[in-house]
């Protein structure tokens, strides 16, 4: 603290008192006010999503899931696609050369525990994802949940036992590039479809509109046994496809990350 | 079958005893002396959120709160160990 | 309606996130700023939980206190641990 | 009759848990130096969490709400509980381990060092 300059203080300062400036003024302004016509826009989504006679439904009871997929489903694909550019262009630069196999974290407790532990972080994860159109949670919530695991057996076993068990560098590629090439399948086949009927469509659409659009996605399917089967559409596939790729990026990464600052020493 | 208005007597004495314990930690985070200080009080700290996650859930009657405490769970451990290799490879070089 | 006890918590862990994003700012040991800033994340946790946003809750914790930290302690193995 | 027992014993493990959680807060104020503070980790992640998720098991199983929200704060509960005995003492051994072998954090007040009497530093 002592040898920071006065000048950085002073900016500290002056950024903070920008900062209350500017929400002071916008408030005053009301241009935060969230509002559609008269409804504010929370709850036109709360509304509109989890009901079947409006034009811009989901069928699905959780909202979240359905405005990143549905509503927003155009963000969220370039949000997936930016993040493997970064980490195909991370492996360009780095090049995954040899490294050493022995674990310095590694005692007999540490190895018991993360094979009772694997496939309970596993489960954990395939059930956030998979029923992520029902229950908070979705693709990537549960993709990251899964990575927990590789990771707990790169610290403790060393790289080898994780190339061992299938998590090859190559392999993660693959999977994530045609879980990503699979995701723009799935959001573009609507719009090839209404083109070659000539029906107009939507990209990333899931469900049909009416007076818009009317072709989509099949909300349910019924069961042999009379049963009903909800998957909201492009919902639960899409979430699949996500929990695929972010599950494999991140374990690309942290195998990167590894590899790049243990082969130094 | 036991009336959920018996919770009123029950829950906001347990979260707050859990709530004081809590912040207790979270200072001894910011505060601690050494890093495997701080790391242990986080460890600690993590476990009593895990507990007030459940109890706020059962507060709000809403069970898709609670989903948020096995993430919490498993990430303890991994915590440790990055933090253990890092502190026993640091000292090799 | 929020019970006060939650109200008391959040407000709590909003204060202690406000001295945790301070003392990150002059902390000189890097390793010690990575894991307040893993502490960080669960102060926000909490207040979104006490609002009700399982979704961002979830992801919160995955990226901010698990990937980011690790990502960052093994970036700090290639580099300096303390600042000049 | 086994609800109400159910009820009893849950909302007593719970706050016997508070409690524990409680005593290791203050432990850890306390006691001087980190390996000390291993020993109220121990009964605060212990004693105070998996009693306290075990007994919220069990207090939410004999309440009269409905059944979604009943079973799946019981399962949340059992698995969270489940995970944090297997990785809490996992995690707090191969910390102190690290700690130890790197010298980061001193044991001092020290009379006796065994481990380095016998070379398995």
């Amino acid at each position: 603290m002592r040898s920071r300059g006065a000048l950085e203080e002073l900016g500290l300062v002056l950024s903070i008192l920008l900062g209350v400036l500017l929400t002071y003024y916008l408030v005053r302004a009301d241009v935060v006010s969230l509002t559609y016509g008269n409804i504010p826009l929370a709850n036109l989504y709360l509304r509109a999503v989890p009901d079947p006679s409006s034009p811009f439904t989901s069928r699905s009871p959780e909202v979240v899931t359905s405005v990143i997929w549905d509503q927003r489903g155009y963000d969220t694909y370039f949000e997936t696609s930016v993040l493997f550019i970064a980490i195909i262009g991370v492996l360009y630069l780095a090049g995954l050369g040899g490294g050493q196999g022995n674990s310095s974290v590694s005692t007999v407790i540490p190895r018991v525990i993360a094979k009772i532990l694997f496939p309970v972080i596993v489960a954990v994860s395939v059930s956030v994802a998979l029923h992520g159109h029902l229950t908070p949670g979705g693709g990537f919530q549960g993709g990251s949940i899964f990575a927990v695991a590789p990771f707990l057996y790169l610290l403790v076993f060393g790289r080898r036992m994780l190339e061992g068990k299938g998590f090859r560098a190559n392999a993660l590629v693959f999977a994530r590039s045609l879980a990503v090439f699979l995701i723009t399948v799935v959001g573009s086949i609507v719009l090839v479809v209404g083109l070659l009927t000539g029906v107009p469509a939507f990209l990333f659409q899931n469900q049909p509109k009416p007076q818009l659009s009317p072709i989509g996605y099949p909300a349910y399917v019924v069961l042999p046994w009379g049963g009903i089967f909800l998957f909201s559409g492009t919902l639960m596939i899409l979430n699949v496809l996500e929990f695929t790729a972010v599950s494999t990026g991140f374990t690309l990464a942290l195998v990167i990350i590894d590899t790049v600052t243990g082969g130094r020493e | 079958m036991v009336d959920p208005s018996l919770l009123n007597y029950v829950l906001p004495v347990v979260l707050g005893v859990y709530g004081l314990a809590y912040s207790i930690y979270s200072i001894v985070v910011l505060r601690g002396p050494t890093v495997p200080d701080m790391v242990l009080a986080l460890d600690v700290m993590t476990v009593d959120l895990i507990i007030i996650y459940l109890l706020i859930a059962l507060y709000y009657e809403s069970p898709m709160l609670a989903i948020g405490a096995i993430p919490l769970a498993s990430w303890i451990l991994l915590l440790d160990f990055v933090v253990a290799k890092y502190l026993l490879e640091v000292r090799k070089k | 309606m929020t019970p006060v006890i939650i109200l008391l918590l959040s407000a709590f862990s909003a204060v202690m996130a406000l001295i945790a994003t301070i003392k990150i700012v002059y902390e000189r040991d890097v390793l010690k700023a990575i894991i307040i800033s893993g502490v960080e994340s669960l102060f926000y946790s909490i207040i979104l939980a006490s609002f009700l946003a399982p979704d961002l809750l979830i992801a919160y914790i995955a990226v901010g206190l698990g990937l980011n930290s690790a990502i960052l302690l093994y970036a700090l193995r290639g580099g300096e641990r303390y600042e000049e | 009759m086994i609800d109400v027992l159910l009820f009893v014993l849950g909302s007593s493990l719970m706050v016997l848990s508070a409690v524990l959680s409680l005593i290791g807060a203050v432990g850890f104020l306390r006691f001087r130096n980190f390996f000390l503070r291993l020993h109220s980790a121990t009964v605060g992640s212990i004693g105070g969490g998996v009693y306290g998720l075990v007994g919220l098991a069990l207090l939410t199983l004999s309440l009269d709400v409905p059944g979604y929200l009943k079973y799946y704060i019981f399962g949340v509960a059992i698995v969270s509980a489940a995970l944090v005995v297997f990785a809490s003492p996992t995690g707090s051994h191969i910390l102190s381990r690290a700690a130890y072998r790197s010298g980061e954090a001193a044991p001092r007040p020290l009379i006796r060092d065994k481990l380095k009497e016998a070379g398995l530093e």
